[in-house]
Parts: C-alpha cells; sequence; structure tokens
C-alpha cells in the first residue's frame, strides 16, 4: 500500500467534489454576485516534508472530514470552503512566512496552525500582526494559551494541553504506583520544549498524588535521535522501579524497539504516555504488552458510537487510521465551521467573538461535547483517559477516564503559581 | 623498413593553457629498435612523451599503437596496448613499499605476455631486491630511476617510453641505466629515448631524432647524428 | 647590496643547501646556473623566505633579513618572478599592477577609496610601458599568451620598485626568438632601472651573452663563480654541467 | 574593468530606494513586500558569503553562524535590555565583529577544506549553545513572545511600510556598502588573494590578515541578514545558526554566481522564488527544486549571472573581432595532471 | 552539565563497560557509513554529502525486501547489493561530471540528489515512519556481561562490523585492489600511466561506499525509525569522523566513529543537553590542532 497515491487520490476527489459542488452552486443561483460566492479560504502551514510529514498529511484528513461536510451542506449561503496546506518544511520561519503569505497573497481568511510547537508561536505573531483568527491544532504546549501576555484575541487551541496531560497522567500513575509501590522513578523524555515541561509537570503531579516518589534519574535523548543505546544503557544503570517517557513518533518506536531488545519493559513499569496513537500501535511490529499509556486517539475510546463511526468514516476516505493530529484539526475545524454559521461571516472579530466559549457535539468529549473555554481560548472537556497495550487490535482494550474535575482544579492552582492569571 | 612502427604520431598540436608546445609533430619509432629523442630542454621531449602516453591530449593529430588510432584515447588504453611510460621525475607511489609499487603495475602485455615477475625484476634490478618492504618515497633518487622503469616493465610493455632517465644522477648510477637499457634492447624491447645528453644515447640507440621548438627537425641514424656537427651545433648545443 | 653567507637548508636530513656564500654586488647582472636539482629554485626561495634557512645570513645592504617572512623581506625590496608565471588571472593586466602597487605601498588595505586610486595609476603605467604590455591593460590576464603571462610576472615584481630582482628562468618556455625578445627586454631594463638583478636560466647561450658574472650551483654547493669567460674555462663547470662539447662548440 | 565610481553607485542605491519606497503604492501587495523583507535577509546574507567565497576565495561552511548570531542578539537585546533599535543593531554588529576576530583569527589559517569543516564546526557550537542555554534563548522552542519594536527617528517598524521600508532601505544600503568594499583597495586584495595568495605575498601581502578582515566584514554583514530575519518572524530560531542556513545562502550563491557582485542577489531572488512558487504548486517540492538544482549546477555548471556574463563578455569580443583567436578563448581543460608536473 | 554523574560513572566498572559497550553499537554503524564518506575523499576529493541517503535508502530496500521474502539475510544482501548499483549509478550518471569543480558546487549537486530521493522515498514508501520489527533469530534474552546487558542483536552488529572493518582495512592495505585505490587517492595520473582503468577505480570507491551505506541502513532497519530524511544526521555525524580521523583513512574511521560513540554515551551522562555540541568541539580541536585528522596524511 502506498500512502503517496492514496493521499493524490483524494485530493484528486476533493478538487472534484469542489468542482462539482462550485458548479451546482452556480447553476443553483445563478443571480447570487461572484463576490458572495468566492470561497473561503483557509491556509493552513503545515510540516509536508522531512521526518515529521505526517503531521502535515494527518492533519489535512482531519480538517477534511470536517469541510467536506460543510462544502456539502451548502456552504456559507454557497461559499465554499478551500483549504491551503502549505509546506512549512518545519521551520519556524517558513511558517511566518507562509503564514504572512497565505493571508496577503493567496486570500485567506483564517489560519490553521498544523506546525509543531515552535512554528506555533511563529504563526501566533503572525496572527497577532495581521489580526486573523487562528486556531492552533498540534501544539501542546502550554504557555501558548495559559500566559496572558502571549494572548492574542484572535487566536485558538483545539489540541490537547501539555498541563491537561501531565495533571492526568500524574494522577493515573500515582494510583498505579501505590498500589505496586513504585516508588524509584526515571524519566526518558526527548530533549526539547514539549519533552522537557510535560516531563517536569508530570513529575510534579507524580509526587503531588504520591509524595513518597523519588526521581533517580533523568535522560533526555534528541529529538530524532536515531540511536537509544547510551539512553537505555543509561536507565539499565539506575535499575528503577517505573519509567515515564513523553517520546512521541518515529523516535518512540525506534525507543519501544531498541527497549524490546533490551528487556526493558519487563523489568520496569513504564509509562509511555504517547504509545495509545494507531500510528506508533501499527508501527512497531513486537509491541510489548502492559506499556502504560495515555490515549492520543484510539476509536474505542470514548466509547460511543459517534467515535467508532468517525474513526470507521476516516479510515474509508484515507484508507489509514486517524491519529492524535486527525481528532485535534477534526475538532478545531469544526469549531472554525460552527463558529462561522453562528457568525454568519468570516470577519475576524466577529468569529472569535463566535467561537470563544463555544461549546460543540464532539465525539471525542467525554461526554459528547467539547468546550473552547471562554477565558483562555483553550479546549477542554475532551476525553483523557489511561490503560495498557496489548500486542494486538484493539491494542488498548481497557481505558480508564480521568476526571476533569481533577484536572480543572490542579490547572487553577498551576495557573496562579505561575502568576497567569 | 620491413620493421613494423610500434607508435607513431602525426600532426601533433599540443597546448599547456594558451602556449603552444608541439607544432604538428610526427614521429615514428620501429619494432625493436631504440630511438633516441634528443632536444635542449624545453624543446618539448617531455611533452611529446607525454602525449603519446595520452597524459596529455593533443588538441590535433593522431597517435596510433601498432597501427591502431588511439589519439583522445585515455592514458590507461595506450598502456595497455603495450606502451609503458617512464615519467621523468620518477613519481614512485611514495607510501606505498617498492613491492607494492611493483604489484600495483603488474599486468600481461597486450598478447598476453607474462614474462615480467617480481623475481625477474629483481634478478635484473639487483640494487632493489634487499629494498623490497622499504616505502618508496625513502629511496635515493637513482633507486627511484631503478623503481620507475622496473614499476613500469611490470605492465609487460612492447615499446618502453622513457623521459631523461639520467637526469640529475650520480655518475655511477647513469652508468647502470645506461647498461640496463642495453639489456632490454637486447631483449627486444622497443624504446624511445628522450636525452638532453647525446652521449649518453651513443652506446644505446640505434636511431635519433632531433626535437626543436615543438617540431621534429632530423631523423636518421645516430651513428650520422654524431657526425654531423651542423645539426648537433644547432639544435643540441653541442 | 646583496651577500649571502652560510647559508644552509635541508629537508627531511637531506641537504638541499649547504654552506653556501655568495655575494651579488650593487647594480650587478648576475646568473644562477646549475644542473637541473642543483638548488637553484630553493637559492631563490630562501632569499625571499617562502623557506625558512636553518643556518645562515642572508644581508641586504648589510641588514640581515633571514627568518623574516616574506612580506617583511619583499617590502626591504627584493622582487621575484617565477618561473612558471605567477599571476592573477580574473584581474586585468592593468588591474594587476594597480593592486600591486597598492601593496608596495601599503594601500591594499584601504576601505575608503575607490579601487584604481589615483595616485597609483601613473606607476602602474609606467610599468607597463616599461614592459610593453600597456597595449594589453585591460585584457584579463588568463587570455594573455604565455610569453606575456612571464612578462606579466615580471612587472608584477618591478612594481615592487626592487632593489634586488630575482627571476626564475625568465625564458622558460618560449621559443628562440621570443627569448631573445626577452632576454632583450630584461637587460634594458636592468640598465635603466640600476638594479641588482640576479637570474636563473638554463640556456647558456643566453647566459653568456649578456651575464655580468655567474654563480655555478652544484648539489645544493657552490661549484664556481666568475666572468662568462672563467666560467667557460672553469675545468669542475667543464665536468659536472657544461660538456666539453659545449665548450669546443664555443670556443 | 567596469568602472565605477561611489557617486554614480550612490545615485543608483538612491533610485533603487526610491522604486522600493512607491512600489507598494503602484503594487499594493503585502505578500510583495514580506518577499522584499525576506530578500532583504538572505540578499545581505548571501552577498557577505560571497564577500568570502566569491572575493576571497575562502569557501566557508558555517557562515550562518552569523545570521543566528545576529539574530539572536538582536532579538535578546530588544527583549530583555529594552533599548532602542538603533543601540540594539550596533551592539549587534560589535559583538558580531568581535566573535569573528576570534573565529576568524583560528578559522583562516586553514586551507579549503579544513577551512569549511571548522568554521562549520563553530556555527554547529553556536547552535548546540542555543539548544542548550534554555533559560536564555529558549531552547528549541525558539526565542518566543516577539521582538518589541519601539519607535525611533520617527520610524515606526510596527507599521507594515515602515518596515518594509526600513528593511528595503537596509538591503540597499549593505549592498552599497559591499559594493564599496569589493570595488576599494582592499577588495582588490582580495581578488589578488583569491586567484594567487602566494603572489600576493610575495608582493608584500599579509595574507591571513587580509583574509580575517574579510571574514570580520562578512560576519559584520552576516549578523545584519539575521537581525532582519529576526525582525521579520519578531523572534529567533535555532534553525537560523543551524548548518542549513549556511547551506541555503551556499545554494544562492552557487545559483547566481560568484564572480558578479550582483550574483548572490539573483540567487537569492531565485531560491525564494523558486521555494514559494513550487511549495504552492506542489507537495514534492523537494522533487521539483532538486530537480532544477541538478538542471543548473550540471547543465551551466555555474550561477546565473556567471553564466550571463560570460555569454555578454563572450558576445562583444567576438563583435569587436578579437585580434587573436586565443585571446577570447577560455583557458581549454587542464591537460590530465601528473603530480609534480 | 551534570559532572557528579559523570564522575560516578566514570569510577564505576559496570557503568563504564555499560558505557562503552553503548558507545561501541552507536559507532559501529556509523563507521558503515563513514568509512565510505571518508574512502570517497580520501581517493576521489569529492565530498559526498548524499551517503546519508544512500543509508536511508538501504533501510527502505531492507524493509521491502523482507515484507517480501521474509528472509532477514536476503533483505541484508538485498540492500547492499542494490544500495551500491545505486552508488555506481550516482556517480556515473552525476557526481563525475563535477569532478575538479569548487566543493561547493559538489555540494550543490549532492543536496539536489537529497532532496530528489527524500521526496522519492516518500512518495513510493509513503511520509510516516515505519519500522521492520527484530527478526525472530535474534528475539533472544539480551546476554549479562560485566554488570551490563548487551542485547544479542548488537551483538551480532558490533561483530559483522568488526569483520567489515578488519577486512576492509585488510582490503585496502594488503590486495593489490587496495593498493591501486589508495595509489590512484595520491597520484591517479600516473596509476592511468600503468595501464589501469582509473574511472573505474572511482566506480568501484563509490559501489563500495554503496554497499557499506546501504549494509549500515540494512543493520539499522530492526532498531531505527524508517523515515524520508534520516540519512541527515548520519551523514553530518560521518563528517565530524571524517574530518577527526583522517580523509581517506579506514582505521582514521574506524576509531573516530568510535570516539564519538563514546562522546555520545558518556556525554548524555555529563552533558546531556550539549552532546553535539561536543561532537563539533572535539571536531574544532583536531581540526586546530591537527588539520589532516588523527591517521591523515599532511598534505
Amino acid at each position: 500500500m502506498s500512502k503517496g497515491s492514496d493521499t493524490r487520490r483524494h485530493r484528486r476527489d476533493f478538487i472534484k467534489t469542489g468542482a462539482a459542488l462550485t458548479a451546482t452552486a452556480v447553476a443553483g443561483f445563478p443571480f447570487v454576485s461572484r463576490a458572495q460566492n468566492k470561497p473561503i479560504k483557509i491556509g493552513m502551514p503545515t510540516i509536508q516534508s522531512g521526518r515529521a510529514a505526517m503531521v502535515g498529511s494527518s492533519s489535512r484528513n482531519g480538517c477534511m472530514m470536517e469541510i467536506e461536510k460543510f462544502n456539502a451542506a451548502g456552504g456559507l449561503n454557497g461559499r465554499m470552503i478551500e483549504l491551503i496546506a502549505r509546506d512549512t518544511k518545519g521551520k519556524p520561519e517558513e511558517a511566518a512566512r507562509l503564514s504572512r503569505e497565505l493571508v496577503n497573497s493567496d486570500g485567506c481568511e483564517i489560519l490553521f496552525d498544523s506546525e509543531s510547537s515552535a512554528g506555533a508561536f511563529a504563526i501566533h505573531e503572525v496572527a497577532k500582526d495581521l489580526g486573523v483568527v487562528v486556531m492552533h491544532m498540534n501544539t501542546e504546549t502550554s504557555s501558548l494559551t495559559a500566559d496572558p501576555k502571549l494572548r492574542v484575541p484572535t487566536a485558538f487551541r483545539a489540541s490537547r494541553q501539555g498541563i491537561h496531560d501531565s495533571i492526568a497522567a500524574g494522577s493515573y500513575a500515582a494510583k498505579i504506583a501505590k498500589d505496586k509501590g513504585l516508588k524509584k522513578w526515571i524519566s526518558c523524555s526527548p530533549d526539547y520544549a514539549y519533552g522537557r515541561d510535560s516531563t517536569a509537570l508530570f513529575l510534579e503531579y507524580l509526587k503531588h498524588f504520591y509524595p513518597e516518589v523519588e526521581v533517580v534519574g533523568e535522560v533526555w535523548p534528541k529529538l530524532y535521535q536515531p540511536d537509544y543505546t547510551d539512553a537505555l544503557t543509561k536507565i539499565l544503570q539506575i535499575k528503577p522501579q517505573a519509567m515515564y517517557s513523553c517520546l512521541w513518533g518515529g523516535d518512540l518506536t525506534a525507543f519501544v524497539d531498541q527497549s524490546t531488545i533490551y528487556n526493558l519493559f519487563t523489568q520496569m513499569e513504564s509509562f509511555t504516555i504517547n504509545v495509545a496513537d494507531y500510528t506508533i500501535l501499527t508501527a512497531i511490529k513486537n509491541l510489548p504488552k502492559g506499556l502504560h499509556s495515555s490515549n492520543r486517539y484510539l476509536s474505542t475510546f470514548p466509547k460511543s458510537e459517534a467515535n467508532a463511526k468517525w474513526a470507521a468514516d476516516y479510515r474509508a476516505k484515507f484508507n489509514e487510521y486517524p491519529i492524535t493530529w486527525s481528532w485535534e484539526n477534526a475538532t478545531g475545524t469544526k469549531f472554525i465551521l460552527e463558529g462561522i454559521k453562528k457568525a454568519g461571516t468570516t470577519e475576524a472579530k466577529k468569529l472569535a467573538d463566535a467561537i470563544r466559549g463555544m461549546k460543540i457535539e464532539s465525539p471525542f468529549g467525554v461526554d459528547g461535547t467539547v468546550t473552547m473555554r471562554e477565558e483562555d481560548q483553550t479546549l477542554v472537556n475532551y476525553a483523557i483517559g489511561w490503560g495498557q497495550t496489548i500486542p494486538k487490535d484493539p491494542f488498548m482494550p481497557d481505558v480508564t477516564a480521568v476526571d476533569w474535575k481533577v484536572i480543572y482544579e490542579l490547572e487553577t492552582a498551576w495557573k496562579k503559581k505561575n502568576n497567569y492569571t | 623498413m620491413s620493421a613494423r612502427a610500434i607508435i607513431d604520431a602525426e600532426g601533433l598540436d599540443v597546448f599547456y593553457g594558451s602556449s603552444q608546445i608541439l607544432f604538428a609533430l610526427g614521429l615514428s619509432v620501429l619494432e625493436g629498435q631504440t630511438t633516441a629523442l634528443l632536444g635542449r630542454n624545453g624543446a618539448g621531449k617531455s611533452t611529446t612523451l607525454k602525449a603519446l602516453a595520452g597524459l596529455v591530449p593533443p588538441r590535433r593529430g593522431r597517435v596510433r599503437v601498432m597501427g591502431i588510432e588511439f589519439q583522445g584515447k585515455k592514458p590507461h588504453a595506450i598502456a595497455r596496448a603495450g606502451i609503458g611510460f617512464v615519467p621523468e621525475d620518477r613519481q614512485v607511489f611514495p607510501e606505498h613499499t617498492v613491492e607494492d609499487n611493483l604489484l600495483i603495475a603488474q599486468k600481461r602485455g597486450p598478447n598476453g605476455e607474462d614474462y615480467w615477475t617480481l623475481a625477474r625484476i629483481y634478478d635484473m634490478f639487483p640494487l632493489l631486491s634487499p629494498l623490497k618492504q622499504r616505502m618508496a618515497g625513502r629511496l635515493s633518487g637513482g633507486e627511484q630511476q631503478m623503481l620507475t622503469i622496473a614499476r613500469t616493465l611490470m605492465g609487460n610493455p612492447v615499446g618502453l617510453l622513457l623521459d631523461e632517465p639520467s637526469e640529475g644522477l650520480a655518475p655511477v648510477i647513469v652508468a647502470r641505466i645506461g647498461e640496463l637499457l642495453r639489456r632490454l634492447r637486447d631483449m627486444g624491447v622497443t624504446v624511445l629515448l628522450a636525452e638532453q645528453n647525446m652521449h649518453f644515447c651513443l652506446g644505446i640507440a640505434s636511431h635519433a631524432l632531433v626535437i626543436d621548438k615543438g617540431q621534429i627537425v632530423y631523423r636518421d641514424t645516430i651513428a650520422a647524428l654524431k657526425e654531423n656537427e651542423a645539426v648537433k651545433k644547432r639544435y643540441l648545443a653541442l | 647590496m646583496l651577500k649571502i653567507e652560510h647559508l644552509s637548508k635541508s629537508f627531511g636530513g637531506v641537504a638541499a643547501m649547504s654552506d653556501v656564500s655568495l655575494d651579488f654586488p650593487a647594480g650587478s647582472l648576475t646568473a644562477v646556473i646549475g644542473p637541473n636539482g642543483a638548488g637553484k629554485t630553493t637559492f631563490f626561495n630562501l632569499i625571499t623566505g617562502a623557506l625558512k634557512p636553518d643556518k645562515g645570513n642572508i644581508l641586504l645592504e648589510g641588514e640581515n633579513i633571514a627568518g623574516l617572512s616574506t612580506p617583511d623581506i619583499v617590502r626591504r625590496g627584493i622582487g621575484r618572478a617565477f618561473q612558471i608565471a605567477s599571476i592573477f588571472p580574473s584581474l586585468t593586466v592593468r588591474e594587476s599592477m594597480l593592486a600591486a602597487v597598492n601593496a608596495h605601498r601599503g594601500q591594499h588595505a584601504g576601505l575608503g577609496g575607490r579601487f584604481p586610486i589615483a595616485a597609483a595609476e601613473d606607476r602602474a603605467q609606467a610599468v607597463m610601458e616599461m614592459v610593453g604590455l600597456s597595449a594589453k591593460a585591460d585584457m584579463v590576464s588568463r587570455y594573455l599568451s604565455h610569453g606575456d603571462h612571464k612578462l606579466l610576472d615580471i612587472a608584477l615584481a618591478l612594481v615592487l620598485e626592487p632593489r634586488v630582482l630575482l627571476l626564475d628562468e625568465p625564458t622558460a618556455g618560449m621559443g628562440p626568438e621570443e627569448r631573445w625578445q626577452r632576454i632583450d627586454t630584461v637587460h634594458r631594463l636592468w640598465e635603466r632601472e640600476k638594479m641588482t638583478l640576479v637570474f636563473i636560466e638554463r640556456d647558456m647561450d643566453i647566459v653568456f651573452k649578456i651575464a655580468q658574472s655567474i654563480r655555478v650551483l652544484s648539489y645544493g654547493k657552490v661549484l664556481a663563480q666568475g666572468t662568462p669567460d672563467e666560467i667557460r674555462r672553469h675545468p669542475a663547470v667543464i665536468e659536472a654541467y657544461l660538456g666539453t662539447e659545449y665548450v669546443a662548440g664555443h670556443a | 574593468m567596469m568602472k565605477s565610481s561611489f557617486l554614480r553607485d550612490c545615485l543608483i542605491a538612491l533610485a533603487a530606494f526610491a522604486i522600493l519606497a512607491v512600489l507598494p503604492f503602484v503594487y499594493p501587495s503585502r505578500g510583495m513586500s514580506d518577499f522584499v523583507i525576506r530578500l532583504a535577509a538572505f540578499g545581505i546574507f548571501a552577498t557577505s558569503l560571497n564577500l568570502l567565497v566569491g572575493y576571497a576565495g575562502l569557501e566557508s561552511f558555517g557562515h550562518g553562524l552569523f545570521f543566528g548570531l545576529g539574530a539572536y542578539t538582536f532579538a535578546l537585546t530588544m527583549q530583555k535590555l529594552g533599548t532602542s533599535i538603533p543601540v540594539a543593531f550596533a551592539l549587534t554588529i560589535l559583538l558580531s565583529v568581535v566573535v569573528a576576530c576570534v573565529v576568524g583569527a583560528i578559522c583562516v589559517r586553514l586551507k579549503e577544506i579544513y577551512f569549511a569543516f571548522l568554521t562549520l564546526a563553530f556555527q554547529m557550537l553556536l547552535h548546540s549553545l542555543i539548544i542548550a542555554w534554555t533559560p536564555l534563548t529558549g531552547g528549541d522552542q525558539g526565542l518566543t513572545g516577539g521582538v518589541p519594536r519601539p519607535p525611533f527617528l520617527g520610524i515606526r517598524l510596527d507599521q507594515p511600510y515602515h518596515l518594509y521600508l526600513f528593511c528595503g532601505g537596509l538591503l540597499v544600503l549593505c549592498l552599497l556598502l559591499m559594493r564599496h568594499i569589493v570595488q576599494s583597495p582592499f577588495g582588490y586584495t582580495l581578488r589578488m588573494i583569491r586567484d594567487n595568495p602566494a603572489r600576493a605575498t610575495f608582493l608584500g601581502v599579509q595574507v591571513w590578515r587580509m583574509r580575517l578582515a574579510a571574514f570580520v566584514i562578512a560576519g559584520a554583514f552576516g549578523s545584519i541578514g539575521g537581525m532582519v530575519m529576526s525582525l521579520f518572524v519578531s523572534g529567533a530560531f535555532p534553525d537560523f545558526a543551524y548548518w542549513t542556513i549556511s547551506g541555503e545562502a551556499i545554494f544562492m550563491i552557487m545559483l547566481g554566481g560568484t564572480t558578479v557582485f550582483f550574483g548572490p542577489l539573483a540567487g537569492a531572488i531565485m531560491l525564494l522564488m523558486l521555494n514559494d512558487a513550487v511549495t504552492k504548486l506542489t507537495e514534492h517540492y523537494g522533487l521539483v527544486l532538486g530537480i532544477i538544482i541538478l538542471m543548473f549546477a550540471l547543465g551551466l555548471r555555474k550561477g546565473f549571472m556567471d553564466y550571463l556574463a560570460e555569454w555578454w563578455r563572450g558576445r562583444q569580443m567576438s563583435s569587436v573581432a578579437a585580434p587573436a583567436a586565443t585571446q577570447a578563448r577560455p583557458l581549454p581543460a587542464q591537460p590530465v595532471k601528473v603530480a609534480g608536473e | 552539565m551534570d559532572l557528579p554523574a559523570l564522575g560516578n560513572c566514570v569510577t564505576s566498572l559496570s557503568c563504564i563497560i555499560t558505557q562503552s559497550t553503548s558507545g561501541l553499537i552507536i559507532g559501529m554503524l556509523l563507521f558503515l557509513v563513514a568509512a565510505g564518506v571518508s574512502l570517497i575523499f580520501g581517493v576521489l576529493k569529492v565530498v559526498n554529502f548524499a551517503h546519508g541517503s544512500f543509508y536511508m535508502l538501504g533501510a527502505y530496500l531492507t524493509l521491502t525486501v523482507y515484507g517480501v521474502t521474509g528472509s532477514f539475510l536476503l533483505a541484508v544482501v538485498a540492500a547492499a547489493i542494490g544500495v551500491g548499483l545505486f552508488g555506481l549509478l550516482f556517480e556515473r550518471l552525476i557526481i563525475s561530471r563535477v569532478y575538479g569543480s569548487q566543493v561547493l558546487m559538489q555540494l550543490l549537486v549532492c543536496y539536489g540528489v537529497i532532496l530528489i530521493l527524500d521526496d522519492l522515498v516518500k512518495i513510493i514508501w509513503g511520509a510516516e515512519f515505519r519500522s521492520l520489527g527484530m527478526p525472530d533469530v535474534f528475539l533472544k534474552p539480551p546476554f549479562l556481561f560485566g554488570g551490563g546487558v548487551v542485547p544479542v542483536y548488537y551483538l551480532f552488529l558490533i561483530v559483522l562490523t568488526l569483520i567489515i572493518a578488519v577486512l576492509l582495512g585488510l582490503a585496502i592495505t594488503k590486495t593489490r585492489l587496495g593498493k591501486i585505490v589508495r595509489a590512484v587517492a595520491v597520484n591517479p595520473g600516473m596509476v592511468s600511466a600503468l595501464g589501469i582503468n582509473t574511472g573505474l577505480v572511482y566506480a568501484g570507491v563509490f559501489l563500495l561506499g554503496g554497499m557499506l551505506a546501504g549494509l549500515a541502513g540494512a543493520l539499522a532497519a530492526p532498531v531505527r525509525s524508517i523515515v524520508s530524511g534520516m540519512g541527515l544526521s548520519v551523514v553530518v555525524e560521518s563528517f565530524i569522523v571524517t574530518v577527526i580521523g583522517g580523509m581517506g583513512s579506514v582505521a582514521g574511521a574506524l576509531v573516530g566513529s568510535l570516539l564519538i560513540g563514546l562522546v555520545r554515551s558518556f556525554g548524555t551522562i555529563g552533558f546531556p543537553l550539549f552532546t553535539e555540541g561536543l561532537m563539533f568541539l572535539l571536531m574544532a580541536v583536531v581540526l586546530v590542532l591537527k588539520p589532516s585528522g588523527l591517521f591523515g596524511r599532511e598534505t
């Protein structure tokens, strides 16, 4: 199976449907002025080349799930959504450049940020500069929305957030640790902002729930480091009872593959929080049993018909599993589209006002809904759960949901501590 | 003239950068003969040999090896056709041992000849025998010159192009090299010997070519040249 | 003018120059000859600081310049041209001259003005006329003929207004007629500029025709020195270098 | 030789600036003005690299050191010290000069490929430092939070037109200055050194000092490129000090040409437009750009402007009816080299 | 910086053993790539920046052949041969056209090839990272060794690579072909005049370099994630190794690779945030003190 031909095919399909829809629209409403029929262009700076190229494809797929529905339903008074995705090559300066170009030259009215976190900050600056609505859909760095100094009225985040994840992870891991008496912990996370922040927070909340925990070591492999031997031998040297890791993507599969041949996972409880995502679950040939992970995306959690159907639709449409960026981008897109419908316009200020505090139906919400929290314009109430892996589908049969009340409570305290309020 | 030409050239124009060195040069070296290419410093002797060996591509003209066209061919093709080149500045591989220098050059001749073995070489060049394992870069000038000739012989050439083998060497060594060339001649190897020193050639070569300003200006037997004071005085500064 | 005392240099244990002492009086025209590998070019390299002598003094008007860097030596008035013409291929003849004048006058690091400093143009023009390159002033050097490359090389050395000019085979690679023209130019320059000129040459006809005095090097040692007539008759020189035939032919 | 006075160059620069100033009124497009700002950053940067590569014959792989240094120093000075923009500019250039003196003194004595690798090593050391010194630089995340743009001398860089004109003006000014440098006596000394360092030594030139001076000057201008980029993205990222940024500048000068002053600028325009156009048209940006690069490198074998210049010279030569055939002919391919020839 | 941790480690035997082994493992795969880079540079004076892409191709070929045949051995052989042939093609069609040009022009050409290959790989195999999985033969518990552990696969990898390193070293110093290759590096004109086709030698060096890189990619496939662009960090490290070890020297490549491996494994403990910086620092120090590298010839 070749992935490239699939994306091509789907782009062709999209162009065909788009053309057909436009044709119907023009034929159906011959008196509507062309200006009104002008498509609503949304610019999407994302990563389409290099090691993180699948960020781009899964993000775009996620968006298309919603956009096609919206267009099929007639758009905004006949105005269709047109998504223009551009490759930033993972370079923040390209992200900044492309965002500006998408708005200034291509006439995009809205930006979808499907970049890494460094790129997200660059796009954030552009949105501030140009005053357009931007939906951050991949970055999990908490400060982007939590820090009031960085706040931009037209900037929203529809992705999971580091602090939420850390609190959830801390509470779950503490419970297991208490049960099993896991006191000696080690961390093994990628050496960059996301890795450092989420590790620090995780350990903070782990200790919050289970103060006896002692951190006996930490290793920081570099991002995209091909070889983890040095990290693994160091971990084995220290002989901890449990390990935390927020490695992700190809790094995580290589890490798991290499750990397996060291028999690492039989020697300690492992909290590899990013394993429960289908790319990882399907890429690892010998998935070890019993790894603890948070759900990145699972069609079985939340256990709802809507979620299962969405996953099935996605697979049927793109011939691949949806992953975390897929649901995040779908969610972000849905907020924008609902906002457009509600505001009846794409004008930035009105659109932002409409989205702020909005609650929408979503297969990925705890109770079937997710909310764009008003105070910091970030996504809340999405489903977070933890479970343990088994080697084959459904990979993580039992997922325990984490209570958002705990998350809210500790998040408020965290914000206070950081002077974010 | 019944003997065939091992190597012959006509109309060679050779340039270094913008300066022309050879002007429509033509010559031929007959099988079994040792021909001396005489001329003053800078007359074009070295360039002629390099052009014949393919190391300096001529801009115009033709080179034939045993009747087959070879101009524009790479040096290795000409070497495979049986023409061995011994450069004037020795050019041993300094970080290889003497024996390695010889081994690198080992190949059969154009008709499958494989006369030259290490043993025969050491026999012919007794000087090199005790130096087998020494780095070539650490040999004296004379030893290097011996090695260069020996190395070329390892390729079982039919014809040898020798560029001033006596230059800069002590008289004793020059005498040895002369002796060596006589033995090669007696074995039937065809030689084109570029030299400034006519005396060195007298006992070795049968024929002489005189080159001046990039052109062949005289050809005859070396005995005839020896008697021709006019040519000697004009072109050889003798 | 230039006095060499006990100059020695060896490379990896092999003596390239051993205990050479020579004197080149002011305004003299001297040829350095010797068989290949005699150390002629090494001798020039030692004088100009391109190689550092192991031992010995090099006195330029009494000042010992042995061990100084090339630029320092050059600034003290020793110019040099090379066996293989050493020029600036992508500059025009005029640009080469002007840049050389700037270097000579210590104005080559200037950022203030534009390149052809007016004051340099006279000198550049003068040198080009001196050697006869004016007509080709605006040609890019790499497109010049071989002979002109050599001429340009000499011109670059002349720009320095050298007290001592070292020429390494000024006629190398030229045909006989061009050779004589070239050596004529050199001779006229010497007469006009009243400098001390030392040249390496292989063409004995030229050497004996124009040199006032000759130094013969062999295996890094001084074999002989004297006037052309003395050298022609010197038994050791005949033995090692000239050969009896040459002497007989020119007797 | 084309003679050009400083005055004439100034007039051309003024005219170019005037065109840049009115361009947005004739052709109002923020895309265009963004392009000019990016061009300013890369045009200055690539031209400064060419001071080394094209004029001094120093093939640096690590010129991005100064791009990154410029961007970070400028952005940090603005963020942490809250100085005015001209002061931050001056401080940045000063620091770059100091760093260039130290790094250059170590590097310029090495030859060719070793020089190239050593400059690369220094650049990567800066990159590692940026990554490691997270509290100051923001680490891999980059320096976020925006670069303040307080008004100075009536210039308000938070206004798009002001920013555009400021960057465009810097481009013109830096090109003018660099043009002046390469046309100065020093510029010709560099050409001598590039062509034949040994000969230059025999003319009394202290080659390594001149090389060091060139390295420092190029470093200072390189840092200005970084500052413009930092203004454009309102931040600084470790990528600015990564080896790829040196790579991009190298590709610009190789595409545009190294022997013509405006070659690097042309290369910057070409690569930026190519980048923008190709990413717009296809997802397979690498495939298309790679093929174009190969066509250039294997087809023209020289930069575009070099090619044009040669073609033009050839035309002139033939129309003047060259006096001798050899004069118009470039050097033929070198004969097969036998060492020690 | 965590110097106390480093101090603790170098005073504990088991830590020294484990980290040294880890350095060995990291160094071994690097060696296979770096040896090719170094040889190509030494003999052809070409900076083959595209060598990392050879490594990537090796990994992808392994993925496909292993997927189809299920035989790891077959996959490794196919990758080595396939990439070797690709190297040959690359030399004949592309790089041989820029012999003797500026280094920067060669770099530009290599960059073009890298861009093309990275994209082609994405088109053929997809953008997402892939994993080969450990072949069954190696799914055995790791060895215990002096207080440290060494997985079976890594033992295999170390032994195989060391054998290759020794064979390569012997081939280059003892065989006639190796002697010719070294002679070409010094004086190609003279070698040609002795009747040896230097063009073939050049192509052969690329074939060999390609095979080694393909082999490295194949051996990396079971333990590393396979993704477009994976060759970049490897080629950068290879150049560091080449500079440190000396261009054209097999022994230098081996020592350089091991040094980098050790810097990485001990650096992780002592300077967790600065290991890459350490490598470049090492390179800078070598360049300043001995530009031709530890095992290089002075030129």
